[in-house]
């Protein structure tokens, strides 16, 4: 069993509103200092490849084909065994 | 001719496609399960709005992947007429039938309200019984409406004559170059945020959606 | 031994818990403690409220269908399904989530009773947007119902919304529904046929919502267990499908009878369904669906997961329902049978968990709780007009109240509702009240909800009473005959004898109003407990209203429609600033009586009002309401944003103080517009009726102007009125 | 400056419709052997606190204020310097 952690972020090129309102709720909270607040997706799931290879690869294909989506957005993940 | 009207499950559209395609327009039309693989014969297919899947984790990302997509795909390859609502439209972004994706509105907020729409190109066979530059007062029901395209997408859009619809007056979600619909190259699969079915009848206070509906039927009746 | 601290904890009494140990005759399971302390609870039992309830009116004008989860009334082949239902603790501490859930479950009990759900609408009530928990409650909210309700493609197409200092601390989140079917299709909430199979359907079980039972989680049950949150995820994705799915297994002709899993999940719907047919049924929980494991009896039966149903089936057709649920993804699976016990057998792997009358579940004790007049009411009450200075700069005054969040536009509210799915909205919030056609007929249907709280606080009788009038009047200015009431009726804590003072005086309202339009109460809700540590909200009898158009025509907007149309003002405007917003926004005083209100003369008001708009006199209607007959102008020629206009008023005729002129919120007053050659027509139908009748002016296309009064620009009025709540 | 991404996520408690959705989806495209697939929030931010320990209790402070609402989330985070 393995454990992965997926993160889902708009690509820097394009536009996130909802970082920018975040960020401005934040500083009328008094947070100042803040740059660059970005929002994104998180998934977590448990998958029961046989090795941490086969995790990699079945993750990579979850995040290309349905996960994200290219034109917009960028992944990464993390694999821990369960 | 005969309409198809795709019913995906979180569909919510479903019913007033039908409801215009044959009560308004008297044409022959049947619902198409998402779980099908097969299409019937068909002269256009609407892919309604609504929140297929509930619009968990993209809108329109889960849908693209029902059976019955591979199907719409084929029909649209060989020439086959097919209108994305909304949600539809969404579809078919996800689907790479049409290029680009929606983002959030910038306002972050679900938007329901009539717009003002300017008819760009009236050489579809979607737009035909428009006038160009026509301004058309259309609902528009979102939260993801915000059409993005790179540059070089959006060059090859306005160079090929793509962008149908463009919002006037006020861009409501912050769609690039205020794109409010469309079409592919082959001119044949048209994609718009605005809900044509909502202002197709007097009695809903506004006619100016009916005209897509029109030019399709003009269209076929002309073949 | 069960400890009192166990049964306390759970809400019951030490007579209750005595009760329970004389009806079983020995000591209950901790099942059968769960089941009873829910069943017997405010919530499901009514316990303090059903001494009053069964006062209202149940038959009015038109036939009733009352006493199943929800109500309605039958109009030409169909049946209209409406309820209001609250949701305001878990808003309270989760707005968005919380009010989703509360929309979802209103719309369950709708389709639950066979009907497809329509429309809805929603009443809120927050605090002051000056202080930032407010703003998120509001935000969080109407993101909510918009997240909900819009996936659904059930259209939001109205509501009200008011802010008071009352209701820091303690949100109001009222939902209404509306559903319609056929006559012969209303489905109902029982079991019947010995042997026929109960089945669960919809999405599986998990341990939410289990919140007021974590009492028997923590004591001595299950030790160190986290406590269970009580807000839920709402699931509209589920719903739909579960929408379509029963209206499809309904249309079978296969159901004896099927009910929601609402408040108290299972326990409630095997108890209440099994009572309501007078049979008896035996669930085996081993084939409840789960989502979670380890769960014990209790919990199973306690589980609030939402978007569930239970129905019960004719045996032999399961097989049927199934492949219905199947194809859309949700669970279907028999857990029970039906026996001629009338009692309720709760089965755990094989062992008996829970055994009782289903008698002994549904009816619990009913008090006569005691009321008393709070003492601080009569010194509020009064109020010496002479103590009120009449301010300098009336126009300054009408651009404050405008800007009012209470008065102001609720546009940036309703656009985040999809508002026309369905495509039946033919008259879009802002209204009066919303319109909708139904397809294929040319009558409609028109709906509202009402309550001015500042009233029923300082009047609570007759606060309710202009509750139910006024969701009359803005049904009649859109054009409809109103037909019948829901209702809603928030409240303090109902054993405090002031607060249930309350309780009673606007029940006692409602049902003297109810009858007098004859309009019955066909369905409710009781949301008791509404307080904070600053005290109880101010009574809140939330009324929905749904009315009939006899011809979609008849439909009427609230805005101006052409320059140089006649304006006229029907009915009485008294000295009167009690209560209104004016006195609050103006004069920072909450004092006086609530507007007088002639139930007589508001029924030959609205009886000429339906008449002339039938006949097709009329161009435009607005009743007037908070910020009276001032704001009422400016709004109709705001409303409409594509088309602004102005108007002159040049004979008000009056010589009352000009504030109270501009400003008081005297009931039974309807601003119309009309084609100047109607105007003797209309003269002549307000005399038949004894309605006070005068020409004030004329739609312009310059401003807004009452000479000595009012002088102002159009968009200075919309800029105030648009700009308050973004 | 330091790097703070932040992870919110349901409840273990609370049901999470949305992940279980886009798990029937996984599985529909052949991806067997899932379990728990849950759906969470991630936000990056840059902000310029004096050291980690301040960033630590400024980044805890926004979480508990306003990215997460403890009755239905929690959070976690992971701080870097820029
Ligand atoms: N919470 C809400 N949700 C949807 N629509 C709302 C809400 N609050 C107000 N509206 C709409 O805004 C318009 C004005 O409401 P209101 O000022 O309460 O009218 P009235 O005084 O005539 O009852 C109505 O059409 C109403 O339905
Ligand atoms: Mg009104």
């Amino acid at each position: 069993m393995f454990n992965a952690e997926i993160y889902i972020s708009l690509k820097k090129t394009v536009a996130d509103p909802q970082g920018l309102t975040v960020k401005h709720a934040l500083e009328s909270l008094g947070y100042k200092g803040l740059k660059d607040v970005r929002m994104g997706k998180l998934v977590r799931l448990q998958l029961d490849s046989k090795n941490r290879a086969e995790a990699e690869t079945e993750v990579k294909g979850m995040c290309e084909k349905l996960l994200a989506n290219p034109i917009i957005e960028e992944f990464s993940f993390k694999i821990e065994s369960a | 001719m005969k309409f198809g009207v795709i019913v995906f499950p979180g569909s919510n559209c479903d019913q007033d496609c039908f409801h215009v395609a044959s009560k308004v327009m008297g044409q022959p039309t049947e619902y198409i399960w998402h779980k099908n693989s097969e299409l019937g014969k068909f002269d256009c297919l609407i892919i309604p709005g609504g929140f297929s899947y509930g619009d968990y984790l993209r809108c329109g990302a889960i849908a693209r992947f029902s059976p019955i997509m591979k199907a719409v795909i084929d029909f649209a390859n060989s020439g086959g007429f097919v209108i994305g609502i909304c949600n539809g439209f969404q579809i078919l972004l996800e689907a790479g039938l049409l290029p680009g994706a929606m983002l959030r509105n910038k306002g972050l907020h679900f938007i329901c309200k009539h717009v003002k729409l300017k008819v760009e190109n009236n050489s579809t066979a979607f737009s035909s019984k428009y006038q160009k530059g026509q301004i058309l007062r259309i609902p528009i029901a979102h939260n993801e409406g915000n059409y993005y395209i790179d540059e070089a997408g959006l060059k090859d859009l306005k160079k090929n004559d793509q962008i149908v619809f463009r919002y006037h007056g006020e861009n409501p979600n912050g769609a690039i170059d205020d794109i409010a619909g469309i079409i592919n190259k082959k001119g044949n699969v048209l994609g718009m945020m605005p809900h044509p079915e909502r202002s197709s009848e007097i009695e809903l206070n506004s006619i100016d959606g009916k005209g897509i509906f029109e030019s399709i039927l003009d269209r076929m009746n002309k073949k | 031994m069960i400890k009192p601290e166990v049964y306390q904890a759970l809400g019951l009494k030490d007579e209750d818990y005595r009760r329970i140990e004389k009806i079983l005759g020995r000591e209950p399971s901790k099942t059968e403690l769960a089941m009873y302390s829910v069943e017997w609870s405010e919530h499901c039992g009514y316990s303090s409220s059903k001494k009053y309830l069964k006062l209202f009116p149940q038959t009015g004008r038109y036939q009733t269908m009352v006493g199943e989860d929800s109500g309605g009334f039958y109009y030409d082949d169909l049946a209209i399904i409406f309820k209001m239902e609250s949701h305001n603790h878990p808003s309270q501490v989760e707005p968005k989530q919380g009010a989703a859930t509360g929309v979802g479950g209103i719309i369950r009990d709708i389709f639950t009773a066979g009907a497809r759900p329509i429309a809805s609408l929603n009443s809120l009530r927050f605090g002051p947007l000056s202080e930032p928990y407010n703003r998120y409650l509001l935000g969080g909210v109407v993101d909510g119902i918009a997240f909900y309700g819009n996936c659904l493609g059930v259209p939001t197409v109205g509501g009200e919304i008011y802010f008071d200092e009352s209701y820091t601390g303690n949100c109001l989140v009222n939902a209404m529904s509306i559903g319609i079917c056929k006559r012969s299709e209303i489905a109902r909430a029982r079991a019947g046929g010995v042997g026929n199979p109960i089945m669960y359907v919809g999405s599986s079980t998990g341990r939410d919502g289990i919140g007021g039972c974590s009492v028997l989680a923590s004591n001595e049950f299950c030790e160190g267990e986290e406590k269970r949150p009580t807000v839920q995820i709402g699931d509209p994705f589920t719903e739909k499908c579960l929408i379509e799915a029963t209206l499809e297994t309904l249309a079978t002709g296969h159901v004896i009878g099927i009910k929601d899993m609402g408040a108290a999940g299972l326990t409630c719907s095997t108890s209440e369904m099994a009572a309501a047919g007078g049979v008896g049924v035996e669930i085996d929980l081993d084939k409840v669906p789960r989502r979670e494991e380890g769960m014990e009896p209790w919990e199973v039966m306690m589980s609030e997961s939402q978007e569930r149903m239970l129905v019960c089936v004719k045996a032999g057709k399961e097989d049927e329902i199934h492949r219905i649920f199947d194809k859309w993804d949700l669970h279907a699976v028999v857990i029970g049978h039906v026996n001629d016990s009338g009692i309720v057998t709760i089965k755990d792997k094989g062992t008996v968990v829970a055994r009782m009358t289903t008698k002994s579940l549904t009816e619990p004790e009913i008090f006569d709780l005691p009321y008393e007049r709070p003492s601080d009411l009569d010194a509020i009450y009064r109020l010496d007009l002479k103590t009120i200075p009449v301010p300098k700069d009336l126009n300054e005054v009408l651009l404050k109240l405008l800007g009012s969040p209470t008065i102001a536009s609720k546009a940036w509210i309703y656009e985040q509702y999809d508002h026309m799915v369905q495509t039946n909205t033919c008259v879009l919030p802002g209204s009066d009240a919303a319109v909708m056609r139904i397809k294929g007929k040319d009558w409609a249907l028109a709906a509202t909800s009402d309550c001015n709280s500042r009233y029923c606080y300082l009047n609570p009788n007759r606060g309710a009473q202009i509750a139910v009038a006024e969701a009359a009047r803005n049904l009649v200015c859109s054009g409809a005959d109103p037909a019948a009431v829901t209702d809603c009726l928030n409240f303090g804590n109902p054993n405090k004898p002031d607060r249930f003072y309350y309780f009673k005086n606007c029940v006692e309202g409602i049902i003297e109003a109810c009858k007098a339009f004859g309009t019955a109460v066909v369905s409710g809700n009781v949301s008791f407990y509404n307080e904070s540590p600053k005290g109880a909200i101010n009574p809140t009898p939330t009324i929905g209203m749904i009315g009939i158009l006899k011809k979609l025509d008849d439909r009427t907007t609230s805005y101006f429609k052409n320059e140089g149309d006649a304006i006229i003002l029907l009915g009485d405007t008294g000295e009167e600033i009690g209560g209104s917003e004016y006195l609050k926004v103006i004069h920072g005083q909450v004092r006086g009586d609530a507007p007088a209100l002639s139930l007589e003369r508001e029924k030959d008001l609205q009886g000429m009002m339906l008449e002339t708009i039938r006949a097709g006199l009329v161009k435009s209607a607005h009743d007037c309401s908070e910020g009276g007959l001032a704001v009422a102008l400016a709004e109709s020629c705001i409303i409409n944003k594509d088309g602004k206009l102005g108007a002159v008023i040049d004979d008000l005729g009056s010589k009352i103080r000009p504030d109270a002129l501009l400003f008081g919120e005297s009931q039974s007053r309807i601003v119309i517009s009309c084609d100047p050659k109607d105007v003797s027509k209309i003269e002549t139908a307000a005399k038949k009726w004894k309605v006070p009748f005068r020409t004030i002016g004329k739609v312009s296309s310059s401003g807004f102007k009452i000479p000595g009064l009012i002088d102002l620009p159009i968009d200075r009025l919309e800029t105030a009125w648009t700009s308050a709540i973004k």
